[in-house]
């Protein structure tokens, strides 16, 4: 009955005994009975779904819980229990001795203070330094973490930094004391496959370096293969299996364990058929942003896309990848017509749809519908999950009741298979797979022939986005549906695309037959993408 | 709040989003006790007046600048000097005066005899019921009557006319709330139409559209206030017409805010995807998911409207005879605080409490209506 | 950032004109001259009047001509005062309303801070309510009603503190009046303050700073930033009307400010000095708002592109 | 008793400690004064609050002693031809500018043509109507020195009038018959009357102006009286808020005030006693009937519905007897007149006015159980303005009159009328220059077109008024005006409601405050205790 505590014999830095997290106010429980021990040196993957309580486990160690939550159970911190410390007892432990680095590299560090002053502070609160020394460490810091020019990016603001570089601030933040145990939450989940190599690059370097143990707090199983000595996996606030990480992978004990290895997309994508139609043709499409009209001259254009054709046939899947800022959402708005910056030709089934103004468009966009990546965002939290899956309807086919209307809802929920009865609910009732769920319903109660999907999967767990790619694969295969697939992720990619489309910066970088492209990339951008991705290292079975 | 939250999350997530609100805000304490009010006020300004017993434009002639009480007028010791103003204006003597309960025996007297007609002013008077004759000298000048005491109660006192101020603060109330509705209302429609379009159609449009509410804020309200008084200054509905007109500035930037904000959202773009026109857009995506702010900010433009109209009233520009509001009797009674200081609690008390009831009321609303509170 | 505030002011003229000519004939449809009075003029009297103001000249003479006086940045005389030239009632009466509103805007921002400080970190206690609750309340009550009540609480009844009079601005005379201004613009600051404060604490770098174990004093300077923002940009309007004075303030205190002038102005139908306030109130909306947005940029990084 | 609650308490707690703690304040009169001043030009000015101020800084020919009777100003004496028509004034040796210049003849024949000359643009002109060619100068058509004045040596002062003018000594009382020091005029043109440019002629001199705060003048010392004014500074305090005036009045930080709110004269009586000053004033409040429009053409409508009003409500309740019930169009006490005759119906009991307002209106076909009459009640906005007609309105329904409100601003108010708006009965108030009854009975001229808006025109009336303005033997003019306002009873083209009284508050320090029916108090015969 206690699996975490693998080294009983060993002093352990972090040890939880018992730990519980209760929200009585919702009925919650988060954490219920942990035991965990973290080594000195040692890093220990926390794995689990969202939901599963590995935060937690976080915010219970640093004493960040809202003040709502009720903690059971001990946290000892090199001999200190850390449960029953002061504030000021406290204050001089976390930041100075235990590192805390976040997911939301986009809003984790403050905006308002430039990235010198945030990683002097630590260093001014604990080490005593004056502005001058905290900021000479600071700089050491951002080189420490591989940021360049660090001597200029003191006074940067985190919104002039791109993610992988606010995460090496967060990091350096984190390390500027030199703490005996870093907790990393999902330190790369956010960024792109290729930053997220790189960080956890640094990662592993800096815990040789500095003889960090480290607290790798993740969903995903891939990454921990890199980087942790042991694993464990949380399920439902309850620890379901640990062990060293190599046994894990190799003999999956729990059921929760061998679901996550098995989470990886599988399956490859059939042949198109002989002759299938034309159902989108694109020549020279580009998206051209104005630049921003300053005092007596405006700024030149930026150009999110340039130049790119596409020809999309029925049954088709186009997988278009890239970094984050590579234009590929840009294209994708700009195929279904929703992008007001786009130029260049766009054909539909033989109609040229960037000749029609918006209301001669409108009837024609029931052919050819979006799928977006935030399934939260994309819903209206206001009408049911039955309004949103037949608004479309009262469009293109206004002579429909609403109990018909009602009727083809439920239709719809069945086809992505969502319990029909669940029609009535609003939005923020649903998880967010069933989110994805309602918004690919939407999308399919029109009939179109093809469908842009704008990174549907990317904000899902890795056993949601499997189920997701099956049902895409499967609605696919029942209406010759044409796909164009947004993605990074080229896990995804690989199981669901015929053929692969690489940008860069708004241009073509290489284009392929997916297994082509995937397997023997030519150009040293996409071979870096596909390192990165790290496809089949990750999971042994895969 | 998140009690019943807690225990029927289905029940939640399945009723509509008014009836959830509704639900949300029965649940909340404050929320109850602050419509609880509001509707106590509502109900007492519509149906009071015909249960204080008073017109609320009787001037009562006896009792000018009476304090709250709850005892009986007219109360023995003014029954003399009553008895004695009405003599005057008989032009008789009033002698031999016995108050008996709640009738008074007296005798007129005068040089000449005493027509009886002049007994039609007892019935006249605020003090005394109609008067019987008892008996009568036989050179006429001396009249013998009983009169019964008329008696009348001011539990918030009267004004300096003699007014009741229960009657006229209800009947106040009246129209300070649907003067509050009716502008808010104005501004609630062109603010939220004109946001609405400007944030949703962005680019030059909206850049114009902005400019102008920029050069409308930069006009002293005042001054635009007192002119449409000297306008309008006959039917105080349109001069909140155009109060509402000019209120609708900020509402118009909220909205326009919070429509360029939703504009952004994907299931705008979804809905566009869809093939859905623009105002099909604005009406089923922009203007219900604004209603949140909206609504929380028109509830605080109730106390506003309230407020300017009290101010107008301060400056002598209110609404005028025979209507009248809670902003006309506060601030009559500021400048009588010393003398009769009920004659601004009474009122105040109505106000403020209405306008603390509403805000209070406003802010749950809003948050009740937010899909995502206490998801 | 000099371009910015240039082309910001720049934009201003054609908003003055704008509003200028709409006041003008606004004022000019009014029912009503300078010289109808309770005692009405003789012919030839009202006639001389007319003619030593230019008011016997067209609509359109008088428009333009007041369009190129205020181009030489000429207000005009006063109707109502005939003594002064509008600009000198402004020169007199501005100072008195601004150290006024300054001073209510100071003690709103500090004693407003305070206040929804003291909320937003007792989230949902009884302080809490109590602040929302009596903010409320401060809202409700008209400045009308302040007044009297403080001038006989504090004046009449305690005598510590004049009833009015302007005493060439000595403090003890600041106190009444200041307080009636700032009442309810405390409430309002206590409320954005406390606000942004809460929305301060749920966003994720606040967990980080905290996870850094910084002492309060740091932690509560990037609070303060952080929720500062709405407080400012609701400032920047409020201060246009808190500094060109409060007409109820100054009437019931017997300050010579120029707050009344924008009632005694519409009300009296002097041209010329309702034109000012117009003019005073535009100027004024233009650079608060100005100051108000750069004082946001100064706040938060990410406004300070310009563009 | 619970009755009065806390604040009323306070209050009256604060009386109590009010005098003596600041009644040692500084040696300044702090004057209440209605409002500020539009001007200090003594030719421009129109308001009593600037007639206070000028009566202070400016000296006429002749001025008002303490108790408010004419004596003797700038000149020492005058003499008037037989037929009234020359006045001869002499200036007094000693009368000297606040500079020290010497006050001399032609200084007033200057004042008086600057006041005539279009290009003053003087409001109050009319006060020297009287005097030769007043009126074609003022109006344009003569030269200004077509003016009947002249200085045949710089001690005397010739005026050369169109008419006998029984009253011409109190207008030349008036701020518009002062002279303005010719030098400083000419040097600072309009300036010429900022503080520091100021020369005037009178026991003070202005020291500053402050807008909305106060007007500080000292005492002159080249005033030939000099050293008999005791007060040595005068501050002239604007009160716009009355009701705050007498808060500020309580705290003894103002020392007289010349306006009190009239709903709460009756609570200042009982706190203030006998510091609450009431007088009778030179002014009436009217209710004007426009007599062309049916039915108020029909005097028997006029007459009832001013027989149904009750005027000691009026004056009690609503205006706290700082009105007096006005049962004629002038108040009592006016110089050269006989008694003002008395409306008919006054002497009757209430029931039998009403019984006479009743069948008057029978007569003309309205009244209970005649047609409805509807009549609209048209006034400016005060608070005492309302509630006055809110009474009116009250009293008139036993007569089955249906009352409607046209309340306006001022400014809208004195528009409409002048400018001949149709309407039904509007509120009037006059306040007199001069105590004659001329100056009451012209209103109604049918020649008056700023006043007479509601277009009364009576052949005989007018024919009297002629005759009056012609009699020289002041008596038999008495008498003749006396027969022209009971035709202006009969035929009540106004209606008088209420006359004036002049109301005050006197601090405890302040001596040789004594009431009277102008409301006059130079500050140089009062002194501070």
């Amino acid at each position: 009955m206690n699996p975490g505590s693998v080294n009983p014999g060993s002093t352990s830095l972090l040890s939880l005994r018992g730990l519980g997290v209760r929200y009585p106010q919702a009925g919650v429980t988060a954490l219920d009975g942990l035991d965990l021990d973290l080594a000195r040196g040692e890093t220990l993957a926390l794995v689990g779904e969202s939901g599963s309580g590995k935060s937690q486990v976080a915010l219970a160690v640093m004493g960040l819980l809202p003040q709502q939550a009720q903690v059971a159970g001990s946290v000892r911190f090199d001999g200190t229990e850390l449960t029953a410390l002061s504030r000021p007892a406290l204050d001089r432990i976390r930041g100075a001795r235990i590192g805390l680095v976040f997911q939301e590299p986009m809003t984790a560090l403050d905006p308002l203070f430039s990235i010198g002053h945030q990683i002097a502070l630590p260093l001014r609160a604990h080490r005593g330094l004056n502005r001058r020394q905290a900021m000479a460490r600071a700089r050491e810091l951002l080189g420490l973490v591989g940021l360049r020019d660090a001597a200029s990016r003191l006074s940067a603001y985190p919104h002039e930094l791109s993610g992988g570089e606010r995460q090496r601030v967060m990091i350096a933040m984190a390390l500027a004391c030199e703490p005996d145990l870093l907790i990393a939450d999902e330190p790369t989940t956010a960024l792109d496959v290729t930053v997220q190599a790189q960080i956890l690059a640094l990662l592993a370097d800096l815990k040789a370096r500095l003889g960090l143990a480290l607290l790798f707090i993740t969903h995903d199983l891939r990454l921990v293969r890199r980087i942790a000595e042991r694993t464990a996996v949380l399920r439902a606030g309850r620890l379901v299996e640990a062990g060293p990480t190599e046994r894990l992978f190799r003999d999956p004990q729990a059921p929760e364990t061998r679901n996550l290895l098995a989470a990886e997309p599988a399956g490859r994508k059939g042949p198109v058929p002989e002759g299938a139609p034309v159902v989108l043709e694109a020549r020279g499409v580009a998206v051209a942003y104005p630049g921003r009209r300053r005092f007596l001259r405006a700024e030149a254009p930026r150009l999110a896309v340039a130049d790119i054709d596409l020809t999309v046939r029925a049954g088709q899947t186009i997988g278009v990848v890239g970094e984050s800022g590579s234009g590929k959402s840009s294209l994708g708005r700009a195929l279904v017509r929703l992008e007001p910056a786009a130029h260049g030709l766009v054909r539909f089934e033989d109609r040229d749809l960037t000749r029609l103004d918006r209301a001669a468009l409108r009837p024609l966009r029931r052919g050819f519908q979006p799928v977006f990546q935030d399934p939260m965002g994309s819903l209206s939290p206001r009408l049911t999950a039955g309004e949103i899956v037949t608004e479309g309807l009262r469009v293109h086919e206004p002579h429909l009741n609403a109990a018909s209307r009602d009727a083809r809802a439920a239709e719809a929920f069945c086809e992505v298979r969502l319990d029909p009865a669940s029609r009535h609910r609003f939005p923020h009732a649903f998880s967010g797979g069933q989110r994805q769920r309602i918004a690919i319903a939407r999308a399919m109660i029109l009939r179109p022939r093809l469908v842009v999907l704008d990174e549907p999967t990317s904000a899902l767990d890795r056993t949601v986005q499997r189920d997701i790619v099956a049902l895409l694969r499967d609605l696919q295969a029942a209406h010759g549906l044409a796909y164009l697939f947004i993605s990074h992720d080229l896990a995804v990619v690989r199981a669901l695309a015929d053929t692969v489309l690489v940008l860069r910066h708004g241009r073509e970088v290489e284009r392929g037959p997916t297994p082509c492209v995937l397997e023997r990339p030519r150009e040293a951008y996409t071979r870096a993408l596909v390192a990165a991705a790290d496809l089949d290292g990750g999971l042994a079975q895969a | 709040m998140s009690q019943s939250a807690a225990s029927h999350p289905l029940a939640w997530a399945e009723a509509s989003l008014l009836a959830r609100a509704r639900r949300r805000l029965v649940g909340d304490r404050l929320a109850r006790a602050s419509a609880a009010l509001l509707l106590l006020v509502a109900l007492a300004c519509l149906v009071g007046p015909f249960v204080t017993g008073h017109p609320y434009d009787r001037l009562y002639y006896d009792y000018p600048g009476t304090p709250p009480s709850l005892a009986l007028y007219p109360k023995p010791a003014s029954v003399r000097p009553a008895l004695d103003r009405l003599a005057f204006r008989m032009r008789v003597r009033a002698e031999d005066v016995a108050v008996t309960g709640d009738a008074v025996r007296l005798t007129l007297a005068s040089d000449k005899p005493v027509d009886s007609r002049v007994l039609t002013f007892f019935s006249r008077s605020d003090t005394f019921g109609e008067a019987r004759i008892l008996g009568r000298s036989e050179d006429g000048r001396r009249l013998a009557v009983e009169a019964p005491l008329r008696s009348l109660r001011f539990l918030a006192g009267t004004d300096t006319l003699g007014r009741d101020l229960l009657t006229r603060t209800l009947v106040a109330g009246r129209l300070s709330l649907a003067l509050g509705l009716l502008a808010t209302a104005v501004a609630l429609g062109i603010g939220v139409i004109y946001g609405a379009l400007a944030g949703t159609l962005g680019g030059r449009v909206d850049a114009a559209m902005m400019r102008l509410v920029d050069i409308l804020y930069s006009l002293p309200f005042v001054f635009f206030v007192i002119m449409l008084v000297v306008f309008f200054g006959r039917s105080v509905a349109l001069i909140f017409v155009a109060v509402g007109a000019v209120e609708w500035l900020d509402m118009a930037r909220i909205v326009r805010a919070e429509a360029q904000g939703i504009r952004r959202r994907d299931y705008v773009r979804a809905a566009e995807a869809l093939g859905l026109s623009t105002a099909a857009i604005l009406r089923r995506h922009v203007v219900p998911n604004l209603l949140g702010p909206v609504v929380a900010f028109a509830a605080l433009m109730v106390p506003r409207v309230i407020l300017l109209e009290s101010f107008l009233s301060f400056l002598g520009l209110g609404v005028q005879e025979p209507a009248t509001s809670w902003g006309v009797l506060i601030a009559d009674g500021a400048r009588s605080l010393e003398t009769a200081p009920w004659m601004l609690v009474v009122p105040a008390a109505f106000l403020v409490a209405t306008l603390v009831a509403l805000t209070l009321l406003a802010e749950r609303l809003r948050d009740a209506l937010d899909p995502r509170e206490g998801a | 950032m000099i371009p910015y505030v240039l082309r910001r002011l720049a934009q201003g003229v054609p908003t003055l004109f704008i509003v200028v000519t709409l006041s003008f004939f606004l004022v000019r449809l009014a029912p009503g001259g300078p010289f109808d009075l309770e005692r009405p003029l003789p012919a030839a009297a009202m006639e001389n009047l007319r003619r030593v103001y230019g008011l016997d000249q067209p609509l359109l003479v008088q428009y333009g001509r007041y369009l190129a006086a205020l181009a030489r940045g000429d207000l005009g005389p006063s109707f109502s005062v005939r003594d002064l030239s509008v600009a000198e009632l402004f020169a007199r009466g501005l100072p008195v309303s601004m150290t006024l509103g300054s001073l209510a805007l100071a003690v709103a921002l500090l004693l407003g801070t305070v206040l929804g400080g003291l909320a937003a970190l007792r989230r949902g206690s009884g302080l809490d309510h109590a602040v929302t609750t009596l903010g409320t309340f401060a809202l409700t009550v008209p400045g009308f009603v302040v007044a009297p009540l403080l001038q006989i609480a504090f004046g009449l009844s305690l005598r510590w503190l004049p009833v009015g009079g302007w005493d060439d601005g000595s403090p003890k005379n600041l106190v009444l009046p200041v307080a009636t201004l700032a009442l309810p613009q405390v409430a309002v600051v206590a409320r954005l303050a406390r606000a942004g404060l809460v929305e301060v604490f749920d966003r994720p770098h606040w967990r980080t700073l905290r996870a850094l174990g910084l002492p309060p004093r740091i932690l509560a300077l990037h609070a303060l930033r952080g929720a500062a923002l709405p407080v400012v940009s609701y400032l920047g309007p409020a201060a246009a009307g808190l500094l060109t004075g409060s007409v109820v303030v100054e009437t019931v205190f017997g300050l010579p400010g120029v707050g009344r002038y924008f009632v005694d102005g519409a009300i009296n139908r002097d041209y010329t000095l309702v034109l000012g306030t117009v003019v005073l109130i535009a100027v004024f909306v233009l650079v608060l708002n100005l100051l108000s947005d750069l004082a946001c940029a100064l706040i938060d990084p990410r406004l300070r592109d310009f563009g | 008793m619970r009755r009065r609650d806390l604040l009323a308490g306070l209050s009256a707690a604060a009386v109590s400690a009010a005098a003596p703690a600041r009644a040692a304040g500084p040696a300044a009169y702090r004057r209440g004064n209605g409002a500020d001043p539009e001007t200090l030009d003594p030719h421009k000015t129109s308001t009593v609050a600037e007639a206070t101020i000028l009566l202070d800084l400016y000296e006429g020919l002749s001025t008002y002693g303490p108790d408010g009777t004419l004596v003797p100003g700038a000149a020492e004496s005058w003499t008037t031809s037989a037929d009234g028509l020359t006045w001869t004034f002499s200036l007094r040796p000693d009368g000297r500018w606040s500079n020290g210049d010497p006050v001399v003849a032609d200084d007033f024949v200057h004042g008086f043509r600057r006041m005539l000359d279009p290009a003053t643009g003087a409001k109050y002109a009319s006060v020297l109507a009287p005097i030769r060619n007043a009126e074609a100068v003022n109006r344009g058509a003569m030269p200004v020195d077509a003016v009947g004045v002249s200085a045949p040596d710089p001690r005397r002062v010739v005026i050369q009038l169109a008419q006998p003018t029984p009253y011409f000594v109190e207008l030349m009382t008036h701020q518009a018959s002062t002279p303005v020091h010719r030098p400083s005029l000419a040097r600072h043109g309009e300036a010429f009357t900022r503080p520091g440019h100021l020369v005037s002629n009178g026991a003070y001199l202005l020291k500053d102006f402050s807008p909305n705060d106060r007007i500080t003048a000292i005492r002159n010392p080249h005033y030939r009286e000099a050293g008999k004014v005791a007060i040595p500074q005068v501050e002239y305090i604007p009160t716009p808020d009355l009701a705050a005036a007498v808060r500020r009045f309580a705290a003894g930080e103002i020392d007289s005030l010349e306006d009190l709110p009239a709903d709460q004269v009756k609570a200042l009586k009982s706190r203030f006693g006998d510091r609450v000053v009431l007088n009778p004033a030179l002014g009436v409040l009217a209710l004007m009937v426009n007599v062309r429009k049916r039915p108020l053409d029909d005097a028997r409508v006029r007459r009832a519905l001013s027989l149904a009003l009750d005027r000691e409500f009026l004056a009690e309740a609503v205006w706290g007897e700082t009105m007096l019930p006005a049962y004629s169009l002038t108040p009592a006490g006016l110089d050269n007149a006989l008694p003002p005759p008395t409306m008919p119906g006054r002497d009757l009991s209430p029931l039998e006015r009403e019984d006479a307002a009743v069948a008057l209106l029978r007569e003309a076909g309205y009244g209970p159980g005649g047609k409805p009459l509807a009549v609209e009640l048209r006034y400016n906005i005060t608070d005492n303005n309302r509630n006055t007609m809110v009474a009116i309105a009250d009293m008139w329904r036993p007569l089955n009159v249906t009352t409607s409100f046209a309340a306006t601003d001022a400014k809208t108010h004195f528009a409409y009328l002048r400018d001949g708006g149709p309407f039904d009965i509007a509120r009037m108030s006059w306040l007199a220059d001069y105590a004659d009854p001329q100056n009451f009975l012209f209103l109604v001229e049918s020649d008056n077109d700023g006043f007479n808006s509601g277009r009364y025109a009576n052949p005989a009336y007018d024919a009297l008024m002629r005759d009056a303005a012609r009699e020289t033997d002041l008596e038999a003019r008495a008498r003749i005006l006396s027969r022209a306002e009971e035709l202006f009873l009969a035929d009540l083209p106004w209606i008088p409601l209420l006359h004036y009284r002049h109301k005050h508050l006197i601090g405890p320090r302040l001596r040789g405050f004594v009431p009277n029916l102008r409301g006059v108090s130079p500050t140089r015969w009062l002194s501070l205790a």
